[in-house]
């Protein structure tokens, strides 16, 4: 299989443009849909299989495409971009199954060319293909909020993307000159990453380039500052758009970080490591405390989720092995949590038209499963031992810990941090009395449902009880890594 | 020959043409003021025309007189068929297309 | 044996994850309770078979034999390996058997005190959960599997304490528990951090980090020191972490005695002597945690006699003891610790499912002024209590004299005379409130006792003779020469102490002493409590001060709780709306207004645009001049 | 000569159609569709055969003996010709719909709309002033004309007004510069101009430059640079729908046609003043043109102030080309005609529906539109994304290419600005987007009207969409690769120095 990664990246979308031209019926898009999402997750298990760990790069496949300017069509996969792929690839066809009795076709059509753009962004290794695809999966997400969301979404539908966009215009902007360089120290055009990174250039151009790829990258974690795009867009999305968003976009901007930041720009972000340090930790903090008054369950795990976000960058940037593992192993565990919490709150709204906190209460004494899972997932957000959240938290805190005391020390506190809302939410909503909108609507998970929870649950628990079979599986690429880095600085 | 008060004449010319469009508000003597820019540039060649001793500068002035009838006939077809539906021929009529706020 | 050790561990967890899965499935109802009790019951009994053959055959070797057994690797980075390990040495060993003989015994206890309730098989799942998490906890051999123990005991109490979810402040109380616990954690595992960078590359588990504490400085010792013993504060309950303990009581009463008496509560005290290697280089965090547990126990105690909930005096009570056992292991008698963490394991035990016993004899009444002269209805639960309440107030020959006394002596031959006399006061509350619960609820005659007792079976009773035979003669197991035995327990779990030579006579007087101030405490107990209640104290401000428990939970709910709040509503109105959202939406606007006055230029005159057209002829002529110029 | 001819032939093709179409436009028995389609046949006979000679006919002077050099026949000029062409083709064929609705159309306008064409080719050719003067006033006094075409509206005639009086202002400037270099070369010739300069480097050099400040005036009212855009928006919405596409699309490519072989030859020595004006002026261009984009509620207008955003970075390119850039050039040509098809796809849909409608579309207009005609509310998108320099269409690139001028240039701060620009028009183009998917409509759902219309614009999208991913890996397909290399080729055709 030669081409396995173009057929993963594209299957999606030439199932949009066939079925969009044909202009089927909403039952045909359902299930063509759903087997493009199957066949696509197949494909993608089948690379994990034949997937090398010990080798970085894989299935690498170069096509030329702008010839003048030297810009190809260049994939690959590794480790860390293998894991995010796989995750995608799972979820996709969850969301299928979950918006099964949704009877506008848009969301079909958005959530294939969702994944084409996700994907897209998680394999290239060329600069530009990259932008491309991490430019064109905002408009799915875009028409999806602003299309089939709640409340003011078309106005936060514009906030994200205009915030989104000005992230990647800075990005667009260092790209461009990361280009201009190259070509003028060889005398040809490349974006290829790995071309790109063979120069060496002043100090004080590339921290300004690299400020360009920071930003994008902040505002689409989002760090604190470049954060309130978020809860809006959160809380105005639908559950498809809203896993697709908080599990895989937001690990986006640590994956750009870690593929393009530190392959570019090992120097420069290490200038910059003391303040983005210093915004995580303040963002482990600052989101926490804000999520604890939170009035519905969207932005109190919108909050949630930038706060363990924040941890990851911590991690990200206390660059040893420990910290990194931990970082894309909570990347993973996180991505997987969340996705089970926001199909829980999905399936909220399905039957009671709200996920206000003031309207819930004692879901546990009307349907104990649904308030099991729903208690499992906000606590394996919490990081309880067990889930695979514990072991990457651990691991980030321990590398954090190497890397500075203090660090340390605050990255610690989201021992405390996460759990500072996630208990008080889960007795507003789960326990304590049974609330008239629960009374009325509410019923227990259905088997469907129970089939959608239960993988995402397996994996958790399997993460949190066996992380060295895990780790193992890209343990080698961040230590590659690291050597070269270490080589570097 | 000394071109320069022939340059200074067209100068003036133009500048009074300039004036005339921005502080006229007949569209006939719009139309004149920018007649009379386009004649002092055509003085201009007329001028250099002579200092360089030969004709090509003259042919070209006779040139863009046609292409300034060209554009006066348009002109005042287009000012006869405003004064026939508006009876005015004040500019400052004509402000349908000027920018409108709030209508949201 | 190490398959054994294996099978102690991981037992509960499968019996716990079977439970789970069938009472979670079970939509209908249709498996019934004896299922759940079965299994639920079967599993401790044969772990306690298990860690009672460990300990046999630990007894039958040397003292530095220990078992081992690793399941799998569990985290496996560049030189770090955490192996899912388990140790079994004597200490542990106690530890577990102790741990299983009385979570068995209150396993029985709670498939009679929890029948007929809704959650019968999601108590039963959580409790063998407990078990497993407890036994993960004190057999790991490394401090990260012990720091998943740690975290999972904490998560189960916080699910039992609020069992009863229906009631909103049963699940407050359960938050708090977990909250604060974690405070806690947060100290742990900044320990663990500092202690995990001062290691470097030579293994992490305890057997490694003994053997290489001598390679690290002292300041960073120190520092381990400390915030591993903040993890104890939270699990241990311990000043100023003590907050969730007595409202932890909030459970059903088996989890109270199982978790918040007998076992998880003394993790900490578990988890210094496990450490105890590290603890002997500092001794001046041995000081430290010596005086937080003897404040700990006086304030718990001073507290504890004011107290008319009965499951919160022994709340406080517990507190107190944990005290005790931090007073000895700060002081480097770690032997001594344990000793009373085992004895009181027994006794603590019995009063909470003695006091379980009650109030369901009373439908669910826990306030002792609403008991009185139950002794005759209740003849059985009476006797075991009695027991009880001699053991906890030290007098002997109950368990409760011996390792008190042990204690006691440490403190002052270690010339911390001070500690001594505090723990010497505490000791005279303890036999004075524990003495005033007795009577209040057996002996003394209420007036408005009107209500119906409720037959016990016989699950709820027959544990309670276990354990006050437990209460009697646990102690002889830990007696030192001086009163005839020969320091068993002592010599058994073998910790590094810190050994005082102690000669009879000092010692027959200190203990004399204590005796005589818990004889002091039964009198005045006997004094004002024997017929008719009235409280002794009769400053009334004081009173109230110590009724509300000295204010400490408004206080940290004013700073902590109410400040979380409203600053996370700052943070909401204010630094996102006003300032960020503000900022963005200034800029945007601002742009917007300049481009509105930017646009109303075209106001469609035609002498306008000329004169805009001029305007930039002109400017561009004036460029062109100065660039000329320039050149 | 018979070679000259056969180069002549399509400029005559043209000529000679506008001519057939003013005749018969007097015999009231010809319908409205035939003259489009007489109008369209003269106009891809001509496109065929400029499409065979693109490539062979490198820098040859039309009739040499009889012309002197005034005619240039290059691979530059072919690309513009195919472009006029092109868009007058697309123009008519996408309004074929929208002429049927509106009774004032007849065929005079066909043949007028020839005759403007006929100019920008000719003006293409210009390798002289006053002939480009001359062209230029032929396509203008046509545009002039269409522009006012609707006679029924005050409005439209008020355009033609503003047009008029604001273009005639504008070419005076024209005819100043072109003086006042006869007066200091005594020759016209563009070739001269530029040996002129390399010749006497010192003598009357100031007036060298004035003149052909004044001529840039000129250029830069054409393409609607601030200050001068003042009669753009008012002009592209009093105008009827197919001419202001036509001067979006089409009349803009023109005016750039005879700039760039201007700015290319005659402003070399000058590269250093006028890349500093340039810069000011696109400077001042990009942001205004971005205040009056997001400031506006009718489509037409704020296509139209977009249309001046647009012209802010071609002229950040031009600058880019004097201070060094290698491919300024050609990303000038690449971006005209990435414009091209993006303008001409969204001008097209906007007619497209006001054929129906009958009203000014605003913004409003636009709600819910993707469920009425979700093929279109998806082109729309198409085209609204590639005008917004969104990857995977052909505005991105464009954008790319000028881009990386500037900065290859060293013009980091226009470079910035022109992203934020870019990042400012993302707004009001999204706006759109927003107001098509994200609001319900009364109306019913209508199916694909398919008809000559709506596939012109479907290929403008296909088209917008292939020149942003398009590859050469496809047989038979030129890919974007192909454009940007002919594009490189035609600046190059004339960068050959003639003399």
């Amino acid at each position: 299989m030669q081409n396995l990664l173009s057929l993963i990246i594209f299957l999606p979308i030439s199932a949009v443009v066939l079925m969009g031209l044909f202009q089927v019926s909403l039952k045909v898009l359902r299930v063509i849909s759903l087997a493009t999402s199957v066949l696509v997750f197949l494909l993608v298990s089948y690379l994990g299989l034949n997937f090398d760990p010990l080798q970085s790069m894989q299935f690498v496949e170069v096509l030329p495409w702008i010839e003048s300017y030297g810009i190809n069509y260049f994939v690959g996969v590794d480790a860390i971009s293998y894991i995010l792929l796989f995750l995608v690839s799972l979820f996709i066809p969850m969301l299928f199954v979950f918006i099964w009795d949704e009877d506008r076709k848009g969301f079909f059509y958005n959530l294939l060319l969702l994944q084409t753009g996700v994907m897209g962004t998680l394999l290239s290794l060329d600069l530009i293909l990259f932008y491309l695809f991490w430019e064109m999966m905002l408009l799915p997400i875009f028409i999806m909020i602003g299309a089939y969301g709640y409340g003011l979404r078309q106005a936060n539908a514009m906030k994200i993307i205009m915030m989104t966009v000005l992230g990647s215009m800075t990005m667009l902007f260092s790209i461009l000159y990361l280009g201009y360089l190259f070509f003028e120290d060889n005398g040809f055009w490349s974006f290829s990453l790995f071309g790109l990174s063979s120069m060496s250039f002043s100090s004080d151009i590339s921290i300004i380039l690299a400020a360009g790829f920071l930003l994008a990258f902040s505002i689409k974690i989002p760090l604190v500052g470049f954060h309130t795009w978020m809860a809006p867009a959160y809380s105005s999305a639908p559950t498809p758009a809203l896993v697709i968003l908080s599990a895989i976009m937001a690990k986006l901007g640590i994956y750009g970080l870690w593929r393009f930041g530190f392959t570019l720009f090992e120097g420069p972000l290490s200038y910059y490591a003391p303040l983005t340090i210093t915004l995580s930790i303040v963002g482990i903090l600052f989101y926490a405390i804000h999520a604890i008054m939170e009035k519905d369950l969207k932005r109190m795990f919108a909050f949630s989720s930038a706060s363990h976000l924040s941890l990851i960058t911590l991690g990200l940037f206390s660059i040893n092995i420990y910290s990194w593992s931990g970082s894309l192993y909570l990347v993973a565990t996180h991505a997987i949590s969340s996705a089970g919490i926001f199909l829980l709150i999905g399936m909220i709204g399905k039957r009671i038209k709200s996920i206000k906190i003031s309207d819930l209460g004692g879901i546990a004494t009307v349907a104990p499963k649904f308030a099991f899972f729903f208690a499992f997932f906000a606590l394996s957000i919490a990081g309880i031992p067990g889930t695979g959240g514990f072991v990457a938290e651990l691991l980030i805190i321990m590398g954090a810990f190497k890397y500075s005391f203090w660090v340390g020390v605050f990255a610690a506190t989201t021992m405390i941090s996460a759990i500072l809302f996630i208990f008080w939410m889960l007795q507003r909503t789960i326990y304590g009395k049974v609330s008239q909108k629960v009374a009325d609507g509410f019923y227990e998970l259905s088997r469907v449902e129970l089939l959608l929870l239960l993988p995402l649950m397996l994996l958790l628990v399997l993460t949190g009880i066996f992380p060295s079979f895990f780790i193992s599986f890209f343990e080698p690429t961040l230590g590659m890594m690291l050597f070269q880095i270490g080589d570097i600085s | 020959m000394n071109p320069d008060n022939f340059l200074y004449l067209s100068i003036i010319l133009f500048a009074i043409g300039l004036i005339g469009i921005i502080s006229r508000k007949n569209l006939f003597v719009i139309y004149m003021s920018i007649e009379l820019m386009l004649s002092s540039v055509n003085l201009v060649l007329a001028t250099f025309s002579r200092v360089h001793s030969e004709h090509d500068g003259a042919v070209i002035a006779l040139l863009m007189i046609a292409v300034i009838a060209a554009e006066a006939a348009i002109f005042l077809a287009l000012i006869v068929y405003l004064y026939k539906n508006t009876k005015t021929i004040d500019s400052e009529a004509f402000t349908q297309l000027s920018h409108k706020r709030g209508a949201k | 044996m190490s398959t054994l050790l294996l099978l102690v561990v991981f037992l509960p967890f499968l019996s716990a994850l079977v439970l789970g899965l069938t009472y979670l499935f079970d939509t209908h109802k249709r498996v019934n309770e004896k299922f759940y009790t079965i299994l639920g019951v079967a599993v401790p009994i044969l772990v306690t078979i298990l860690s009672f053959v460990i300990v046999l055959d630990l007894m039958s070797h040397s003292s530095t034999t220990v078992v081992t057994a690793v399941a799998f690797n569990w985290l496996s980075i560049d030189s770090f390996h955490i192996d899912l390990a388990f140790v079994a040495d004597p200490l542990s060993a106690v530890m577990i058997s102790f741990i299983t003989f009385i979570g068995t015994l209150i396993h029985i206890y709670a498939a009679a005190y929890m029948s007929s309730d809704q959650g019968f098989g999601k108590f039963f799942s959580y409790f063998n959960l407990f078990l497993g998490s407890m036994l993960l906890l004190v057999l790991a051999s490394n401090p990260i599997i012990m720091f998943i123990g740690w975290e999972l005991v904490g998560l189960v109490s916080y699910l039992l304490i609020g069992f009863y979810n229906k009631e909103y402040e049963n699940v407050t109380a359960a938050n708090k528990a977990f909250i604060v616990n974690r405070v806690g954690d947060f100290g742990f595992i900044i320990g663990l951090g500092i202690l995990f960078v001062a290691m470097g590359d030579n293994g992490f588990t305890f057997a490694d980090i003994k053997e290489n504490i001598y390679a690290i400085d002292n300041h960073t010792l120190t520092l381990v020191g400390i915030f591993l013993f903040i993890g104890a504060m939270g699990k241990s309950a311990q000043i100023p972490l003590y907050v969730w303990l007595p409202d932890a009581m909030a459970g059903p009463t088996p989890v109270s005695a199982l978790i918040h008496a007998a076992t998880m509560v003394t993790a900490g005290v578990y988890m210094v002597a496990r450490f105890s290697f590290l603890y002997n280089e500092i001794p001046q965090v041995g000081e430290f945690i010596a005086i937080i547990g003897v404040s700990s126990a006086l304030f718990a105690a001073i507290i504890a006699s004011y107290q008319s909930d009965i499951k919160k005096i022994l709340a406080y009570s517990t507190m107190s003891q944990l005290g005790y056992m931090f007073v000895a292991v700060g002081l480097g008698a770690y032997s001594a610790g344990i000793f009373h963490v085992f004895t009181h394991a027994f006794f603590k035990a019995l009063l909470f499912m003695g006091a379980g016993a009650v109030i369901i004899a009373l439908h669910h009444e826990q306030n002792i002024f609403k008991m009185g002269s139950l002794k005759k209805a209740l003849p059985l639960v009476y006797i075991t209590m009695f027991i009880a309440t001699l053991a906890i107030s030290g007098i002997p020959p109950f368990a409760g004299f011996f390792s008190k006394d042990a204690i006691l002596n440490h403190a002052f031959m270690s010339e911390h005379y001070t500690i001594w006399v505090l723990g010497v006061i505490t000791a005279f509350l303890t036999a004075f409130y524990m003495f005033r619960m007795l009577f209040i609820v057996f002996v003394a005659d209420m007036k408005n006792n009107h209500i119906e007792h409720k037959a016990l079976s016989k699950a709820l009773t027959y544990p309670l003779i276990v354990l006050a035979i437990g209460a009697t003669f646990a102690g002889f197991l830990g007696a030192n020469e001086a009163y005839g035995g020969s320091d068993l327990f002592k010599s058994f779990i073998s910790l590094n102490d810190i050994n005082y030579s102690i000669s009879h006579s000092t010692e027959y007087m200190l203990g004399f002493v204590n005796v005589l101030v818990s004889l002091l405490g039964v009198t005045l107990a006997y004094k004002y409590f024997r017929t008719s209640p009235q409280e002794p104290l009769p400053n009334k401000r004081v009173r109230t001060l110590i009724i509300n428990k000295f204010y400490v939970d408004e206080l940290y709910d004013r700073l902590f709780v109410q400040n979380l709040r409203s600053l996370s509503n700052f943070f909401n109105k204010t630094v996102d709306e006003k300032l960020i959202d503000g900022f963005i939406n200034n800029v945007v606007h601002l742009n917007l207004y300049v481009a509105s006055k930017f646009t109303s230029l075209q106001n469609g005159k035609i002498q306008h645009y000329s004169i805009y057209l001029l305007s930039g002829v002109s400017m561009m002529s004036l460029l062109l001049i100065y660039i000329l110029e320039v050149r | 000569m018979i070679e000259d001819i056969l180069l002549a032939l399509p400029l005559a093709i043209v000529v000679l159609g506008a001519i057939v179409l003013m005749l018969i436009s007097h015999f009231p028995t010809v319908s409205l569709k035939k003259y489009n389609l007489i109008a369209v046949f003269f106009l891809v006979c001509a496109f065929i055969l400029k499409l065979t000679q693109l490539d062979d006919s490198n820098h040859i002077y039309l009739f040499e003996p009889l012309f002197n050099k005034m005619f240039v026949i290059d691979t530059f000029s072919n690309l513009f010709d195919l472009l006029f062409l092109a868009g007058a083709i697309v123009t008519l064929l996408i309004n074929t719909h929208y002429f049927q609705e509106r009774d004032y159309y007849n065929g005079e306008f066909f043949s007028l709309l020839l005759f403007s064409v006929f100019g920008m080719m000719m003006l293409s050719h210009a390798n002289e002033l006053v002939t480009a003067f001359i062209s230029l006033e032929i396509a203008s006094i046509s545009v002039y004309i269409l522009v006012g075409y609707n006679k029924n509206s005050l409005k439209s005639s008020e355009a033609m007004l503003t047009y008029i009086v604001l273009g005639a202002l504008s070419s005076t400037f024209f005819i100043l510069g072109t003086a006042l270099i006869y007066g200091v070369v005594g020759s016209t010739f563009i070739g001269d101009i530029y040996s002129f300069i390399q010749n006497n480097p010192t003598k009357e050099i100031t007036m060298l430059i004035v003149a052909l400040m004044f001529i840039m005036v000129t250029i830069l009212f054409k393409i609607g640079a601030v200050p001068f855009h003042s009669w753009v928006i008012d002009v592209y919405q009093g105008a009827p729908y197919p001419i202001t596409m036509f001067m979006a699309a089409t009349f803009k490519i023109a005016v750039f046609a005879i700039f760039l072989r201007l700015y290319l030859i005659d402003f070399t020595h000058f590269y250093d003043i006028f890349s500093k004006i340039l810069q000011v002026v696109a400077v001042v261009t990009l942001i205004g043109g971005s205040w009056l984009a997001i400031s506006q509620n009718n489509l037409k207008r704020m296509l139209a102030g977009s249309s001046i955003v647009h012209a802010g970075y071609l002229l950040i390119a031009l600058s880019s080309i004097g201070l060094g850039a290698e491919f300024a050039a050609p990303a000038i040509v690449f971006y005209l005609m990435s414009y091209f098809l993006s303008a001409v796809g969204a001008f097209g849909i906007l007619s497209f529906i006001a054929a129906q409608r009958r009203r000014r579309a605003t913004f409003d207009d636009f709600k819910g539109f993707s469920q009425e005609r979700p093929y279109l509310a998806a082109m729309m998108t198409i085209f609204m994304l590639s005008l917004a320099g969104f990857p995977s269409t052909i505005g991105f690139l464009a954008k790319f290419y000028i881009f990386l001028s500037a900065i290859e240039s060293g013009q980091i701060f226009l470079a910035g600005l022109g992203i934020t620009v870019a990042f400012i028009s993302i707004y009001y183009y999204f706006k759109l987007i927003a107001l098509m998917y994200f609001y319900p409509t009364d109306e019913e759902p209508k199916k694909f009207p398919f008809g000559i219309s709506s596939s012109v614009i479907f290929l403008m999208a296909l088209l917008t969409i292939w020149g942003g991913v398009g590859t050469g890996w496809i047989p038979f397909l030129p890919g974007v690769d192909t454009l940007v290399e002919t594009a490189k080729e035609a600046i190059n055709s004339i960068s050959v120095k003639p003399y």
